[in-house]
């Protein structure tokens, strides 16, 4: 029903894809970032403390609801969710899965007081890693990301340079100890912290993935 | 005569790389380690600067922060730097310097006619003056600004970059002397994340300036060592050239990192950068300052402090002069005489306040053979540009004044040293308080109201002993009250204690005469105060510390009085007759402790980065068809659509008539959304809008107005019924977050028994607005699954289907008066919609219109902008919209209709304004007044809220709110300009279309 | 009181300044006076000289808990202006301006009153709708108040970045020629030994701890320094307004947040006149000695800590460095805060209280330094009639229940 | 700069809060029945203390929640967060 090629990120103008892939370049690249565009988003808000929430939630997405504040459950490549607040959760899919964790989830939650809504289309996520990742997001976000505090797994709705964001820390890679965060911004910020990520990472060397 | 004062060997500067740098256009040369001053000294410049009010010569009086005299203007053109000290500039090739505030020059300057004039000019002489004729203060003002200022500012904007970094860690050490370093290891050594800060390049402290030992070796090597050891620890970090400016609540630090050894270039990277540090501990180890000793003239140069003479000679190789005095009231100075001795530079004599001191190092020094004057003082120093002599004389019994022969010494350098301040600046910062130790005459850090500390010399330990002491202490104690309990079993170093006599502290020192009529002494050497000011201003009244502070501005310049406060306060305590200096205090001590970059906290937010553009998903393609934006809030919306040659006012008129006769396109996705689920929903919205909404229909739309709790109105816009218990709202852009935060405040703090979830969508959502008679022509051929026509799709109705292939909610709201669908679509298909849409809407004239437009259409339909038509002071009745307001139930704001100002009959009301010519489009904020004068004051009846000239009504036509105005129908007004008054007739506030048969068809 | 002029100037200077007489003195509070002021601060100050200057009432003590001046009239910007939108506004603070005038003669002390002219900038389209009602508001009182385009500021003020193309481009600004700068510190000092002169006690380092009542009447104020007792008092002190006012039981609509400010490193001139832009929370002069004053915007939650948090002056000083692109290499010196008491409709409240012979005023939050004469004068009035002057009227605290509300949000999201 | 502790999200910085002026106050349940005083009371009277401070803050950039905190307005020392509901930390009071 839906023509997918009409659809437009909010980075998609600045032709990501077409930059040159300064890997080879830049071999010390400290930073790498991409965008990952179109990723399922359900915002989920319910009672935690209502057993038949959270139960009906795993039912519907085959993952625990992650009541511990600022945690994710479930495995960043497939469908995972996000604490984003004491009743309130993102369930986030990759980008090419289908879009029915919206219906699974409104059919398993329908008899429920809560909401589900889908704003996939609200945000758009930029992929950040690299040995120098955290001084980079350290140049804009007050959050500790030291790796005794802030590891795999962990999420935070915070303030990244002039934009509110969620970071999620999604991996560390086991050989070099360099962490991996998907950043979510809402799309009209989309630009502006693009450009902040561009000149934050200047000084270490900067990889694009397409 | 190249470095006629650099000695050949010693120093840790590197003789193998001179540096050439010019100073005040004179080619010099020093060696890499210097210092500016360092490196002048080494030239025998002696000269730097003249005083700020008398003009005076001014040399170099410190080796470090604490420098008030040496100022100097670095390069020119955009990378200019005022007022920077000497003492912390460090040397790099081809430098260039210049003397501030004296013209021609520092050796000759005609301004110095000003202290010809010192007798008139005393503390606070310009109230007491200045004051005929009545307007004359304009006059001596003008010249009164252009002899005051010290440097010059840039006068092209900044070519370098600064920027910021966040932190945390378990210990912060602001210090990287012994104490700090002996912190850092043992912080470190627990497993601590530490951060170590030092506004020196170089670690070490005053370690760097003492030929002292630690462990039986050069205390230096200690030093290596355990820098190499910090190194190795991957939570350690080492900040150089990094000054902790400013100290905040909660253990929030603000620190001030230059990037590179040249001052003045960033080059590359980032000339500086803010780090916004958080800490679980902070340990203060930011030592002592020495102060000097207050005597007459001694502002001469070649008079400095007994350790930057020392350090001078033992860190830079340089001899500060061929024959010095040192002028003492304790030990530690006589480090300074014994190591320029050993440096092979000739000691006059030493001048000690005390009688026969017989400490160790007094005893040390006179076995060199050093002759010791005592229970004396400086009582004159003759020679303006350079010292050639002094007077010295014996104190009288009490001190307070002088006895016996003046004896007059040649010297040229006098090395003064009258004790030391702990530095506790960073302590006060935060909110902790200073505590007078009375036996030693010093400020010590008492109470603090975070979790910090106060080491080493900064809290009193002068021993170099118990300030490694003190630092393992500390690093390990905060380590482990930060929550790591390793501990290491390492051995502690150990120096050497040398037992130091007490000090004598006279504050200002006695000469032949009462102070004030025997040359100047002193205090504030950059503002240049004096003692004779301080106390004139206690004779004046200006008693407490903080009033003679003002009143003589002592302490108030670049270096904020760190040499001269103290001593400052001491005298005015004496000139109060209060025994105890303590009991006077210090006045306040403020962030920043060296002057900070206004382009450091700045940061990255300037140019683009400056504020977030929040762009629609369009935004690209309004920029391509270049429109003019319109900034609001933080979005940029197309204001209105120029076409080659066409003016404003042309391109509104045909968008205008567009909208109204063809179609015409408009990016709304600006507008606030947001999702509102919960079975309690209907209920919630009656609380928040004034009318009712349990009625609705599913798949219909209604206006709604919120108001404040005070009545007033705060934001407009329409909700929709999406299922039972499901609506929509719309907000205006401005207030999108605004009611968003309204909605979450009232439900979770008020009524969290509603069940009720709301959800922002605004940005889920491309918002297209079609109008005009042909817009149901053109998004017929879009769509196959809704049914536009006007009996199956009724105004204020939702439709759900497809629009180009693409599922999208169509409303039927309109804010134009015409006929309207808002197609929403997902986000990301709102650009190709939209090209969709232009493309196909080509035959129909189809015309994208800006905000102006907007703005013209809705206000001939009289329909209301909230922060327009409303400005925090207008209630729905003035607006004439009693219609919303519902009588059956309660809703926010409602109780406040009753107050006797909200029951006024003579309130403004929104009426319509028709200028008379036809011609004139009204001034948006012009007033409005009855009567025809040009008499001032005028009274006001009313302003202009919205004023446009309209193509459609082919005149110009304005809303305005008038006092008492739904009954002046027909009346006549003026809005005066500078030349003419506007008349205009009130009318209704409806021009277009008042039956709305439009907005149905 | 002995006169000051450069001729006593010169007469002293022979005399090695010995002989001058003290600006105040320091006397020990009296068991009892006719009216006390609670707060030496400027308007507390002006009080007491209008009090007795224009009321003849001269038994009278200013009570200070610190030292004269300390509180929000030593720490504050000291812009002068009475460009204000609505009438009540306009006229109050243009009498203000108008005593100001003549204030170093009526006063004998050089309050160095700069009447250098006030721009208050326009940043959107919004803002100059709003600046335009201003001016034409303002210019219909009687009061001198122009519109500027951006080539005009230029011209007034060269060094500031008109392009269109930044963040928050300057599209216009308002100016009062006869605004500008005084010296804030001999304003206190001026009055208090005006004052003084005129027989009013002025008695430091006493702190009021509480409000003696009976019956519903004032009969005096705890001390710090014992019972002092008078059958009127007046508050005025600024950021403790609720302090104060709950001592003796009334509740306020008054919030105290902390306020911060700052002085640059001092240079040669380089701007001539005071720019003010409200809607990115900034304000600049050049003080006579050199330095750039600079203010921020409050901090948002209450506080009587005189200091303030690191990121409100850091998004003020880049909004500084985006219109003075110039002034990025210059350096702060220092930075302090002060406790401004605001009120809902950010206009003050001078008015009687429920508490028969106590009165307030107070509320100013961040703009009353230009208000401070006539502060005083209207206040003086208040207290000596028992009745507010025509000027103060409206600024009573029955507006809060009435809803009659003064409000100058639009001028004052920073009203310095 | 205050660390505020969010009781649900934990220690975070100030610039992610907002401040909602005095806790505590809560809407009449009968407006109509208020004098103008006592309606006036509830829209703009403040206690305004120096000193222990019950508070309202809304995680903004966090969790979006509301919640209540002692502070002292004196120090700015936080005494402790409390949900909406609950009761002031011991002290408080
Ligand atoms: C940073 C800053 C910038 C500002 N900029 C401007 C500006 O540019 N233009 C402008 O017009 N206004 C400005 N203002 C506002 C202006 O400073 C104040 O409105 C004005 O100074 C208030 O004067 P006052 O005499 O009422 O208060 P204050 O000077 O504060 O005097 C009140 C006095 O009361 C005393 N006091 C308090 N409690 C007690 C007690 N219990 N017992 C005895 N005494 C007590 C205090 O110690 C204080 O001295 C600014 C304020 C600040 C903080
Ligand atoms: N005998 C005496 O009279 C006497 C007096 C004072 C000091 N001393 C000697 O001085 C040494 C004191 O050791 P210490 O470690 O306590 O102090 P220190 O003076 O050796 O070190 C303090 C360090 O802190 C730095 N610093 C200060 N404020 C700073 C800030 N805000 N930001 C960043 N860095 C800052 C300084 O540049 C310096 O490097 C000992 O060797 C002691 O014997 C002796
Ligand atoms: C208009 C104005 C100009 C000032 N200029 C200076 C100055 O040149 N040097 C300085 O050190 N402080 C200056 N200050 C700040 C004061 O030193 C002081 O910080 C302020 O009055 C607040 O008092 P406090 O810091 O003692 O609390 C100035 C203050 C004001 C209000
Ligand atoms: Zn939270």
């Amino acid at each position: 029903m839906v023509k997918s090629f009409l659809r437009q990120s909010p980075l998609a103008h600045l032709h990501l894809e077409a930059r040159p892939l300064m890997a080879e370049a830049l071999p010390a690249a400290g930073i790498s970032i991409s965008e990952c565009a179109h990723t399922t988003q359900i915002a989920v808000r319910g009672q935690s403390s209502d057993p038949a929430f959270a139960q009906a939630v795993t039912t519907a997405l085959g993952i625990a609801l992650p009541t511990d504040a600022c945690t994710a459950s479930g495995a960043p490549e497939r469908v995972h969710m996000l604490w984003m607040g004491p009743d309130e959760w993102l369930v986030v899919g990759p980008a090419k899965t289908d879009d029915r964790i919206g219906d699974k989830l409104e059919q398993a939650l329908n008899k429920l007081h809560c909401a589900v809504v889908d704003v996939s289309e609200s945000r758009t996520v930029v992929q950040i890693c690299g040995a120098n990742a955290r001084s980079v997001l350290d140049k804009g976000c007050s959050i500790d990301l030291h790796p005794t505090v802030f590891s795999p797994g962990r999420v935070v709705n915070t303030v990244l340079a002039r934009s509110h964001i969620t970071l999620h820390q999604t991996a560390i890679d086991a050989k070099s100890g360099f962490p991996s965060y998907d950043i979510y911004v809402h799309r009209s910020f989309a630009e502006y912290l693009w450009s902040w990520l561009e000149d934050a990472s200047r000084e270490y060397g900067l990889q694009m993935n397409p | 005569m190249a470095q006629k004062n650099r000695l050949t060997e010693g120093g840790r500067i590197d003789r193998s790389k001179p540096v050439n740098f010019t100073f005040n256009g004179h080619p010099l040369q020093g060696y890499a380690g210097d210092t500016l001053a360092s490196a002048l000294l080494a030239n025998g410049i002696r000269v730097v600067a003249r005083s700020f009010k008398y003009h005076r010569p001014r040399g170099i009086m410190a080796a470090g922060v604490e420098e008030a005299n040496a100022l100097v203007q670095l390069e020119t053109g955009d990378r200019t730097l005022a007022n920077q000290q000497a003492t912390r500039i460090e040397l790099y090739e081809g430098l260039s310097a210049t003397s501030i505030n004296c013209w021609p020059g520092p050796n000759f300057d005609l301004m110095a006619i000003n202290s010809w004039f010192h007798r008139l000019m005393p503390a606070g002489f310009y109230y007491k003056t200045f004051m005929w004729p009545v307007a004359g203060w304009k006059f001596y003002e003008h010249f009164i600004r252009r002899a005051a200022g010290l440097g010059i500012s840039p006068r092209e904007a900044d070519p370098d970059q600064y920027d910021q970094m966040n932190v945390h860690c378990d210990v912060l050490i602001v210090g990287g002397g012994p104490a700090g370093l002996a912190a850092a290891l043992a912080a470190g050594r627990s497993g601590a994340r530490v951060i170590l800060a030092d506004e020196q390049a170089q670690l070490g402290g005053q370690l760097l300036n003492e030929r002292c030992e630690i462990n039986g070796k050069p205390a230096l090597d200690w030093v290596t060592t355990a820098e190499t050891e910090l190194a190795d620890y991957p939570d350690v970090t080492i900040l150089r050239r990094t000054t902790t400016f400013g100290y905040y609540d909660h253990n929030f630090a603000g620190l001030l990192e230059t990037r590179t050894a040249k001052l003045t270039d960033g080059g590359e990277h980032t000339r500086q950068r803010l780090w916004h540090v958080r800490a679980k501990r902070v340990v203060l180890a930011t030592g002592a300052l020495e102060r000097p000793l207050i005597f007459s003239d001694n502002d001469r140069p070649g008079v400095m402090l007994a350790n930057a003479a020392r350090s001078y000679l033992t860190r830079y190789g340089v001899k500060v002069g061929s024959r010095v005095v040192v002028f003492t009231n304790n030990d530690d100075a006589y480090r300074t005489a014994i190591a320029l001795f050993e440096g092979g530079v000739k000691i006059a004599c030493i001048i000690d306040t005390r009688s026969a001191p017989d400490g160790e190092l007094p005893t040390a020094a006179l076995a060199l053979g050093i002759e010791l004057v005592d229970n004396s003082t400086v009582t004159g120093v003759t020679g303006g540009r350079g010292i050639k002599s002094i007077e010295v004389m014996s104190l009288n019994a009490n001190a307070d004044g002088v006895t016996g022969v003046p004896r007059m010494i040649d010297c040229d350098v006098v090395a003064s040293s009258g004790g030391w301040n702990p530095v506790i600046h960073l302590h006060s910062h935060s909110g902790g308080k200073a505590k007078f130790d009375e036996a030693r005459g010093l400020f010590i850090a008492g109470e603090t109201l975070q979790a910090s500390v106060c080491i080493g010399a900064a809290n009193g330990e002068f021993q170099l002993d118990g300030c490694l002491k003190q630092g393992f202490q500390a690093g390990k104690k905060a380590a482990s009250l930060a929550g790591l309990k390793k501990s290491s079993r390492r051995k502690l170093p150990v120096a050497e204690t040398i037992d130091e006599t007490p000090a004598r502290i006279l504050w200002a020192l006695p000469t032949t005469k009462p102070i004030g009529e025997r040359g100047k002494h002193f205090l504030d050497l950059q503002h240049d105060v004096t003692v004779a000011d301080v106390q004139l201003a206690a004779r004046d009244g200006y008693k407490t510390d903080e009033h003679t502070k003002r009143y003589t501005t002592l302490g108030m310049a670049t270096d904020q009085g760190k040499t001269g406060n103290i001593p400052g306060m001491a005298v005015l305590a004496q000139a109060l007759g209060v025994e105890n200096p303590g009991d006077v205090g210090t006045t306040t001590f403020r962030p920043p402790y060296t002057p900070v970059t206004l382009g450091a906290f700045a940061g990255r937010n300037v140019g683009v980065l400056t504020d977030p553009v929040r762009m629609t998903p369009m935004h690209h393609w309004h920029e391509l068809s270049g429109c003019t934006w319109e900034d609001v809030g933080q979005w940029k919306r197309p204001w209105y659509y120029p076409q080659t040659g066409e003016t404003m006012q042309d391109a509104v008129n045909r968008e205008c008539l567009a909208a109204r006769n063809a179609v015409a396109i408009l990016d709304a996705s600006t507008l606030g959304k947001i999702d509102i689920q919960g079975p309690d929903a209907a209920e919630f919205l009656n609380r928040i809008y004034t009318n009712a909404w349990s009625k609705l229909a599913v798949g219909k739309c209604r206006y709604g107005l919120m108001l404040r709790e005070d009545g007033m109105i705060f934001d407009d816009g329409v909700t929709t019924r999406i299922g039972e218990n499901h609506f929509l709202m719309t907000t205006t852009t401005g207030n999108a977050a605004t009611v968003l935060g309204w909605l979450e405040e009232w439900l979770q703090t008020e009524w969290p028994d509603l069940k009720v979830y709301c959800n922002s969508v605004t940005e889920a959502w491309a918002t297209l607005s079609l109008c005009g008679p042909r817009a149901r022509d053109l998004l017929t051929e879009f769509t196959d699954d809704i049914d536009l026509s006007a009996e199956a799709f009724p105004f204020m109705a939702l439709r759900e289907g497809t629009v180009g292939g693409i599922a999208a909610r169509i409303f039927r709201i309109s804010f134009t008066g015409e006929s309207s669908f808002e197609v929403n679509v997902p986000a990301s298909y709102g650009l190709a919609l939209w090209t969709q849409l232009m493309n196909a809407g080509e035959k129909y004239g189809i015309t994208p219109y800006g905000t102006e437009t907007m703005h013209v259409l809705r206000a001939e339909k009289g329909y209301i902008i909230v922060g327009q038509e409303t400005d925090g002071t207008v209630m729905p009745q003035d607006l004439g919209m009693d219609w919303i307001l519902s009588k059956t139930k309660d809703f926010l704001g409602r109780r406040s209709f009753a107050r006797n100002d909200s029951m006024r009959a003579d309130r403004k009301q929104l009426v319509g304004l028709l200028p008379l010519d036809k011609q004139t489009v009204l001034e948006e904020g012009g007033q409005i007044v009855a009567e025809n004068s040009t008499a001032r004051p005028l009274p006001m009846i009313g302003h202009v809220t919205s004023s446009y000239f309209s193509a459609n009504l082919e005149r110009p036509f304005a809303l305005a709110l008038v006092t008492d105005g739904r009954s002046r129908m027909g009346e006549q007004v003026y809005i005066p300009m500078k030349d003419r008054n506007i008349p205009a007739e009130i009318t209704s506030p409806v021009f277009f279309d008042p039956e709305g048969e439009r907005l149905n068809g | 009181m002995s006169k000051y002029s450069i001729f006593s100037l010169a007469r002293n200077a022979l005399n090695f300044h010995k002989n001058w007489e003290q600006a105040w003195r320091s006397p020990d509070p009296k068991e009892s006076y006719d009216a006390i002021i609670v707060g030496g601060g400027g308007h507390g100050l002006a009080t007491a000289y209008y009090l007795a200057k224009e009321h003849g009432l001269s038994n009278i003590a200013v009570v200070e808990k610190g030292w004269l001046g300390g509180g929000n009239t030593g720490r504050n910007t000291t812009i002068i202006r009475s460009n204000y939108l609505w009438d009540e506004s306009a006229a109050i603070y243009e009498k203000a301006l108008q005593l100001y005038e003549g204030l170093s003669q009526d006063l004998n002390y050089n309050i160095m009153l700069s009447q250098r002219g006030v721009l208050n900038l326009a940043h959107n389209l919004h803002d100059v709708r709003e600046l335009k009602r201003r001016v034409n508001a303002i210019a219909l009182n009687g009061i001198d108040s122009e519109y500027l385009s951006p080539a005009q500021i230029k011209e007034i003020v060269p060094i500031i970045n008109i392009s269109p193309h930044i963040r928050y481009p300057v599209l216009g600004a308002s100016i009062q020629r006869r605004g500008g700068v005084a010296r804030h510190d001999a304003v206190a000092w001026g009055y208090a030994r005006a004052a003084d002169a005129l027989g009013v006690d002025i008695i430091q380092q006493c702190e009021v701890t509480g409000i003696l009542r009976d019956n519903g009447r004032v009969t005096g104020v705890e001390t710090t320094r014992g019972i002092i007792r008078a059958p009127k008092v007046g508050l005025v002190t600024a950021g403790h307004s609720s302090v104060l006012a709950n001592m003796a039981g009334i509740r306020l609509p008054i919030t105290s947040y902390p306020l911060q400010a700052m002085v640059t490193e001092p240079v040669k001139p380089i701007i001539n006149t005071v720019v003010m832009s409200n809607a990115v929370h900034c304000y600049v002069s050049q003080s006579d000695k050199g330095e750039l004053v600079l203010g921020a915007g409050i901090d948002g939650y209450n506080s009587y800590t005189q200091r303030g948090s690191l990121h409100v002056v850091e998004e003020q000083l880049a909004a500084v460095c985006l219109l003075f692109p110039i002034f990025s290499r210059l350096r702060i010196m220092r930075k302090w805060g002060g406790i401004v008491d605001t009120c809902p409709d950010a206009s003050p409240i001078i008015s009687k209280t429920p508490v028969d012979g106590l009165y307030i005023n107070g509320g100013w939050g961040t703009g009353g330094f230009k208000a401070t004469p006539g502060s005083g004068w209207t206040f003086a009035h208040t207290i000596a009639r028992d009745a507010p002057h025509r000027l103060n009227a409206p600024y009573n605290l029955d507006r809060f229940t009435s809803g009659a509300l003064i409000d100058e949000h639009g001028a004052a999201a920073v009203a310095h | 700069m205050l660390l505020i502790p969010c009781p649900f999200c934990g220690k975070r910085e100030e610039t992610e809060f907002h401040h909602g002026g005095e806790a505590h106050i809560e809407r009449p349940k009968d407006p109509d029945a208020l004098s103008d005083e006592a309606w006036a009371e509830y829209l703009f009277m403040r206690t305004n203390p120096k000193g222990v401070f019950l508070e309202r803050w809304v995680h903004l950039a966090g969790c979006r929640r509301w919640f209540n905190m002692a502070r002292n307005t004196a120090t700015n020392e936080i005494l402790g967060s409390y949900k909406i509901g609950e009761k002031p930390p011991k002290g408080a009071r």
